[in-house]
């Protein structure tokens, strides 16, 4: 990371020595534009990402087509969920390897709420987005109160939820029989013309607030303070413990609501799977270079990376080329898109 | 050797029914568990103890090998297994052979002399019957795709083959313009489908191989807002999901195996070699293709599950 | 080995050297001579570039213009290990240590024993490491972690490390900061132990008393540009320091004790703890400044960590204003007003990741917020400009993040967290660490003023005169016992000693 | 993780301060004694797998057997191997996600060298193991001088080697045909009487070799030292990059050899899967008590590590436990014995 050092020795992330000047010089300056100007720097990050669309276009007609984007905002909604809540979670230096999973379980809670309870529509949506509260809930009191390293308490978490949900559902899919509304939470065509899904624009209203909570409210500052040094955070006052259990509880609420959103696009409930998205969407986080050790990230970043991985997907798929290869070249390209943008920081 | 735990009569699990350990490809999934229904009914007609496990994935050999391994230890009379990989559990037949404990084969065949027989469906022949039925619909020409469940399985590669053949061979007008992996899951094949369909927009018909294949099909079409008329889907396996699809018109229709047969057939076999009866080399357990017109039908309806 | 150089060849020669970093000028066409034998004393405010010549020197950063000569040749450094190689040692002012290996692995890193090819041979090791320390007159155990040290005794292990190389010219970059007396009298012993006439020392220091103790020259910095240099014999404190800030600074003395009878705001009963502290007691009033005075290791630091509750308490009561309460993190011990200012800056005290104007409000974040929960971003910004001017932080501006501002200044920032926060009990450990004598008036000043407002301030401090200098009374440490509290007007340098060394049988760090 | 902290505000790992007095006080003495100390008090993390052990063995007759045991060693096998050479990424502080599909490329270049290209045994074997260390020196290179974030490298690297696999395999299994005394690598039984896997002694092989090389050696050393303090490290003229590349290297050999084991126990190369290994891997090491934050770690706590989750799986599906359960189960001992374990280290 740290741009301008002269030092041959220190490559990678873990230097913390002089000089992270160029960030610095682009930070300086009036507060009020800070948020504009991180933003704008995230913006030529999304340089690589404009570049995969460029190429992609130019590979096939069939690419750069109205209901193509759409499939793939579509494509990345419930990841891209996800992803916003652990970008919290990362920043504090911290991971949670249960949204995956705990997904999955919310999305059968949905149907238990909804299809067994028999809940109304509101009120079932509502349990299972609080549902996934209390699985980070769960998450925040082992990390933060018991002191299992978050690796290990997301962990245990993870193969949790996987057998839970198989349990309650009795290993079979939930339907959301009882409420066939439930359904157009993620599949409502909201834009007459072209078929713009209500769950796209919800992940777009929950980026706003992501973005919002991240970089305007004390909860954001103090996700960035305890990632940057959790033992002077807590000792200049700030109750570190409780405001990691918010966090933690805060990232198990998007978990709800992806696992509303999940559900809600295949109208039922799916008990199996789960197990790997959290790589994924942790790698959204990271390519949109927020640090896994803490203290350093951004939305706009998670947003861009969430991106980046479905119009990969997309558009590999789209140019035909053959499965075997498309996992190489994901690979390759994320290896370069991430090379290159820090090439890009360091000269800055 | 093991340490006792012949065949005959000692169970495994303690008490005096003798204990048959089913290991197969998966457990999460519907189709597995419509195995599993199967092989408890039969374990309480025939009045035998079983267990029923698989991998979390069918790409899990190793996995697999490490539960066929526990079964074993487990010292059970008899094990139903459904190989990954035929090869790959050699060694272990081999001491299931050693010990005398008999080897039944379900779902697919198990690429060894050790099993006594094979309960199973013809998945070639199977996969050959969507394809027929997806050439009829679209009136014998046209691009057609492929969104299949497993690129590495036997299944997954005869459930492809069957079809792909069958078009090669019968239907020269008909093209096949992309087979991608979904891996079974519905998000991830929807996904994928909308990609074939975009890329595709004179497509005229695609086939899922499995249930969460399917289904992941549909949904494709329903995001899509396809007139059902101008894309055929033909899916396999059953389930709640496929079977209002075909209800409501958004697909052709679906070969079904007899899962619950399969698992039926399995346990029956154990005890019946056990009981030292001479077994046929084959039990094939049939499949159907099932539509709007027979879904319905009680002969068909025994096979589906919800 | 070249042949000796004339007598007039100094033996580091520093021309016309530049640094800038966005938004900096660090140094400006600076010039520096080191020669044969001798202790130079390099001095400037709190920012002036001190540390960032020596890191040139010790090549971590590449000069935009300027020549380093040794003995006359040109150097070319081009990066730490060469410096090395070079001769040249440096002891940063920021610690450079491994907190999980042992005292002798962190000081022979890289240049480790090896029995026979890839294996290490740790006894050698260890061996080697101990033979340092009886040739230095140090009391460290080669096998201890790290991370278990003491600030004084990491300081301890760095100057070890730099002393074992066979270095031509040490730099020693604030080495007394975290050290008391005693501890700084061993170090001295080194220094002229080290001092031969093919050696010399730069040493950098914001203590003046120590200057005419160690150094033969001084050469002075200011805000980056090279100011002059003296023979310390022919100068004064007073002079230097004119030197340095451009302007005369007069500290008052000894302060008239004030507020003798304001009301105890802040009361311990039985402390104890599970490693040190035994049966601790004291009180401290409103408007009163309470200075703790002791040895390294003496459990200052730990009252003071079992106060906020950041280390457990093993028993003990705590009393504010009369009425028991129960703490047992630092952030109920803020809602009590109770604010702790730790003695270790990287570690404990700053974020040095984040801006200035963030760590400034860090601990008064909730005073900054809106009904709904959102941060005044403008409210922020004011309160960071007024404490950069009240503390003349030198930064180009508030968003600049801490890591690139001098030691001086991270450590005001520190001060201004505490001082952002309105707390009727402030307790501040070792404040004015790294920080240079103009500021440190500034500072005390301050503490007068809040004294003055009524709030009870306890002020630990290693150095004696700061201790006698600030303080209405004075409690004095020893081996985790309070054995005196005297009125600032009973006190002096050798009673508290006396009453520091009470317990003591043997010295810390000096064996 | 710091152990006798009593600060509690700091709970977890971010906290490198003073007083981890009682932890001194375990470690202070003689240094010649500070290796077996080291592992005694790793024995003491051990109680959990005794306890667990225990549970199994009262709770069914065919769990405590000697083949049974032997099985639990089989399992453990190659995930163990691949946790032992990750210990050393995960002490510098790094992380390698690459180390379940590298292992499964790795089995297929075995096929590839002994059945297509019809290398002898040893040279075919030595091959795969090399090409396990070149995947790892690629991680190294991209971690270390292209400066790609850890996480970034090896999750690149990870979706690479998936895709290689189905591409050099032609997606089908490879059997080894040419050298079917392939098989014998893991499963040929070296003990008379027991079924005792000469894959399982190689394992123990490889416990004793990596715990040579991580106490006793200067590679052992610079990783602590790296994980530790990586700036400070290089400015004390550590050549950190190179040896970075060397620890990501020797990673990659561990998985070469894994890939050997794991072809050689299903007598053929499968070319999927792998993916969620190396979570499995990445646990043991740290329920072993290695610190993903870097600088601390053991191999006596990674083999402890590894053989918990084995003995646990394994045990489970002994005793009969539904397989929804299985996970459920298995997320919550895991908890619970890490908690376990850090209490006894507080009050130490
Ligand atoms: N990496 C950097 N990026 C930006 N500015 C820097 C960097 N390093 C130092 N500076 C600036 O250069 C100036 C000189 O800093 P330096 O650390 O040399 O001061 P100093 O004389 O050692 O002060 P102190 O007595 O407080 O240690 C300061 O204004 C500091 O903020
Ligand atoms: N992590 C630790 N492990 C073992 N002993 C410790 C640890 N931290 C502190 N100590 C010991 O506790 C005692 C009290 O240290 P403390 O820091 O409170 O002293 P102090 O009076 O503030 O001195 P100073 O700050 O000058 O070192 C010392 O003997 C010290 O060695
Ligand atoms: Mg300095
Ligand atoms: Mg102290």
């Amino acid at each position: 990371m740290s741009p301008t050092t002269t030092k041959p020795e220190t490559g990678s992330q873990a230097a913390p020595t002089p000089s992270t000047s160029a960030y610095a010089a682009i930070e300086a300056g009036k507060p009020r534009m800070a948020w504009l100007r991180g933003s704008l720097q995230q913006l030529l990050a999304f340089a690589s990402l404009i570049v995969i669309v460029a190429v992609f276009s130019f590979a096939s007609p069939h690419f750069f087509t109205a209901n193509n984007l759409v499939s793939i905002l579509t494509a990345a909604t419930v990841t891209g969920i996800l992803a916003l809540g652990t970008t919290f979670v990362i920043i504090t230096g911290g991971i949670d390897l249960s949204i995956g999973t705990g997904m999955v379980l919310c999305g059968v809670m949905a149907g238990v709420f909804l299809t067994y309870l028999g809940l109304p529509l509101w009120a079932g949506v509502a349990a299972t987005i609080l549902f996934g509260g209390v699985i980070g809930l769960i998450n925040g009191v082992n990390i933060s109160v018991l002191g299992i390293p978050p690796f290990i308490a997301t962990l245990g978490m993870m193969l949790i939820a996987a057998g839970l949900s198989l349990v309650i559902s009795g290993t079979k899919p939930i339907y959301f029989s009882e409420t066939p509304e439930f359904q157009s939470i993620m599949n409502l065509s909201i834009i007459p013309g072209i078929r713009f899904p209500l769950g796209v624009a919800i992940f777009i209203v929950m980026i706003i607030i992501a973005a919002v909570l991240l970089s305007r409210t004390i909860l954001g500052r103090y996700t960035f303070s305890i990632g940057s040094n959790e033992a002077a955070t807590a000792l200049s006052g700030v109750n570190v413990r409780r405001w990691k259990i918010i966090i933690y509880t805060l990232s198990g609420l998007f978990v709800g609501l992806a696992g509303v959103l999940s559900a809600s696009r295949l109208s039922s409930a799916q008990p199996t799977g789960g197990m790997g998205l959290e790589l994924e969407a942790i790698a959204a986080v990271v390519i949109g270079g927020t640090s896994l050790q803490g203290g350093k990230g951004s939305i706009v970043g998670t947003v861009i990376g969430a991106l980046i991985m479905a119009v990969l997907t997309n558009g590999l798929r789209i140019i035909s080329v053959p499965q075997e290869w498309q996992s190489v070249a994901v690979g390759i390209v994320i290896l370069v898109a991430v090379y290159l943008d820090m090439l890009r920081r360091r000269r800055a | 050797a093991s340490d006792g735990g012949a065949a005959g009569t000692e169970g495994g699990e303690g008490g005096d029914k003798p204990y048959v350990a089913l290991v197969s490809k998966g457990f999460q999934h519907q189709f597995w568990q419509a195995v599993k229904a199967g092989a408890e009914q039969a374990a309480e007609e025939f009045d035998v103890e079983i267990t029923f496990e698989g991998p979390d994935t069918e790409a899990d050999v190793d996995q697999q090998i490490q539960q066929l391994q526990t079964a074993l230890d487990k010292s059970p009379a008899a094990i139903g297994f459904a190989a990954l990989d035929s090869q790959a559990a050699g060694p272990l037949l081999q001491q299931a052979k050693d010990s005398s404990i008999p080897v039944i084969a379900f779902d697919s065949g198990v690429d060894s002399d050790i099993p006594l027989t094979t309960a199973a469906t013809d998945n070639l022949a199977a996969a050959a019957e969507a394809a027929e039925h997806m050439a009829e619909a679209i009136g014998h020409e046209g691009k057609v795709a492929l969104v299949v469940h497993d690129q590495t399985s036997v299944t997954g590669q005869e459930r492809r083959d069957g079809f792909v053949e069958y078009m090669e061979q019968n239907e020269p007008n008909i093209e096949i313009v992309d087979i991608q992996y979904g891996g079974g899951d519905q998000a991830k094949s929807a996904d994928l489908a909308k990609a074939i369909i975009s890329a595709n927009p004179d497509l005229k018909g695609i086939y899922g191989s499995n249930e969460g294949s399917a289904i992941g099909v549909v949904q494709a079409v329903k995001e899509l807002g396809i007139d059902p008329a101008e894309l055929v889907v033909v899916g396999f396996d059953s389930g709640k999901a496929q079977m209002d699809a075909i209800r409501d018109g958004l697909m052709l229709g679906a070969i079904t195996q007899n899962p619950v047969g399969i698992g039926y057939e399995t346990v029956k076999a154990a005890v019946e070699a056990l009981d030292g009866k001479e077994l046929p080399e084959t039990i094939d357990t049939g499949f159907y293709w099932y539509d709007a017109s027979n879904i319905d039908d009680e002969e068909i309806q025994a096979v589906l599950y919800e | 080995m070249t042949e000796q150089p004339a007598a007039a060849t100094p033996l580091l020669d520093v021309e016309g050297v530049s640094k800038g970093f966005p938004g900096v000028q660090a140094l400006a066409d600076v010039r520096l001579e080191l020669r044969h034998g001798e202790v130079l004393a390099l001095v400037g405010e709190n920012g002036a570039g001190k540390s960032t010549l020596m890191k040139l020197l010790a090549g971590i950063y590449t000069p935009d213009a300027g020549t380093f000569r040794l003995n006359g040749e040109v150097l070319a450094i081009e990066g730490p290990r060469h410096a090395q190689e070079l001769g040249i040692s440096i002891i940063h002012q920021e610690f450079n240590l491994m907190p999980d290996l042992t005292v002798a692995q962190n000081i022979f890193i890289g240049r480790e024993h090896r029995a026979g090819g890839l294996f290490l041979d740790e006894r050698a090791l260890n061996r080697r490491a101990q033979d340092l320390f009886d040739r230095l007159g140090l009391a460290l155990d080669p096998t201890q972690r790290v991370e278990q040290l003491t600030v004084a005794k990491q300081q301890m292990v760095e100057i070890a490390k730099a002393l074992s190389f066979d270095a031509k010219v040490l730099i020693m970059d604030e080495p007394t900061a975290a050290l008391n007396d005693a501890e700084v009298d061993v170090l001295f012993e080194l220094i002229g132990r080290f001092r031969t006439p093919e050696t010399g020392v730069i040493y950098i220091s914001h203590r003046m008393e120590e200057l005419s103790r160690i150094s033969d020259r001084i050469s002075v910095l200011r805000d980056g540009r090279y100011v002059g240099t003296r023979v310390t014999a022919d100068t004064d404190p007073k002079e230097v320091i004119s030197l340095m800030v451009g302007r005369e600074i007069v500290g008052e003395q000894r302060p008239a004790p004030s507020h003798p009878d304001g009301e105890p705001v802040l009361s311990v009963r039985g402390l104890s703890t599970k490693h040190l502290l035994r049966d601790v007691g004291f009180d401290v009033r409103a408007g009163e400044i309470l200075g703790f005075a002791g040895l390294m290791g003496a459990g200052r630091t730990e009252v003071a960590r079992a106060i906020v509750g950041a280390d457990r308490r093993e028993s003990g009561q705590i009393l504010v204003r009369g009425r028991e309460v129960s703490i047992s993190s630092p952030a109920e011990a803020a809602k009590l007003g109770i604010g702790y200012l730790s003695e270790d800056r990287k570690q404990l005290g700053v974020l040095l990741e984040r801006s200035v104007r963030e760590n400034i409000v860090l601990s008064s974040l909730r005073d900054y917020v809106s009904g709904l929960g959102f941060v005044r971003d403008s409210r922020i910004e004011a309160t960071g400009r007024d404490y950069v001017q009240k503390l003349r932080i030198k930064t180009p501006s508030t968003a600049q993040l801490v890591r690139n501002l001098s030691g001086g200044n991270q450590q005001k920032v520190v001060i201004a967290k505490w001082l952002a926060k309105d707390c009727d009990v402030l307790i501040f450990d070792e404040p004015t660490r790294g920080i240079d004598v103009g500021a440190k008036e500034e500072i005390y000043a301050l503490l007068r003023q809040l004294a003055d407002q009524g709030k009870a301030i306890i002020m630990i401090s290693s150095e004696l005169p700061e201790v006698l200098r600030l303080s209405d009374r004075i409690a004095v440490m020893a081996e985790g016992r309070l054995t005196a509290v005297l009125d600032n007007a009973e006190a002096t340098q050798e009673n508290l000693m006396d009453y520091a060394t009470r317990f003591s049988s043997e010295g810390t760090i000096a064996s």
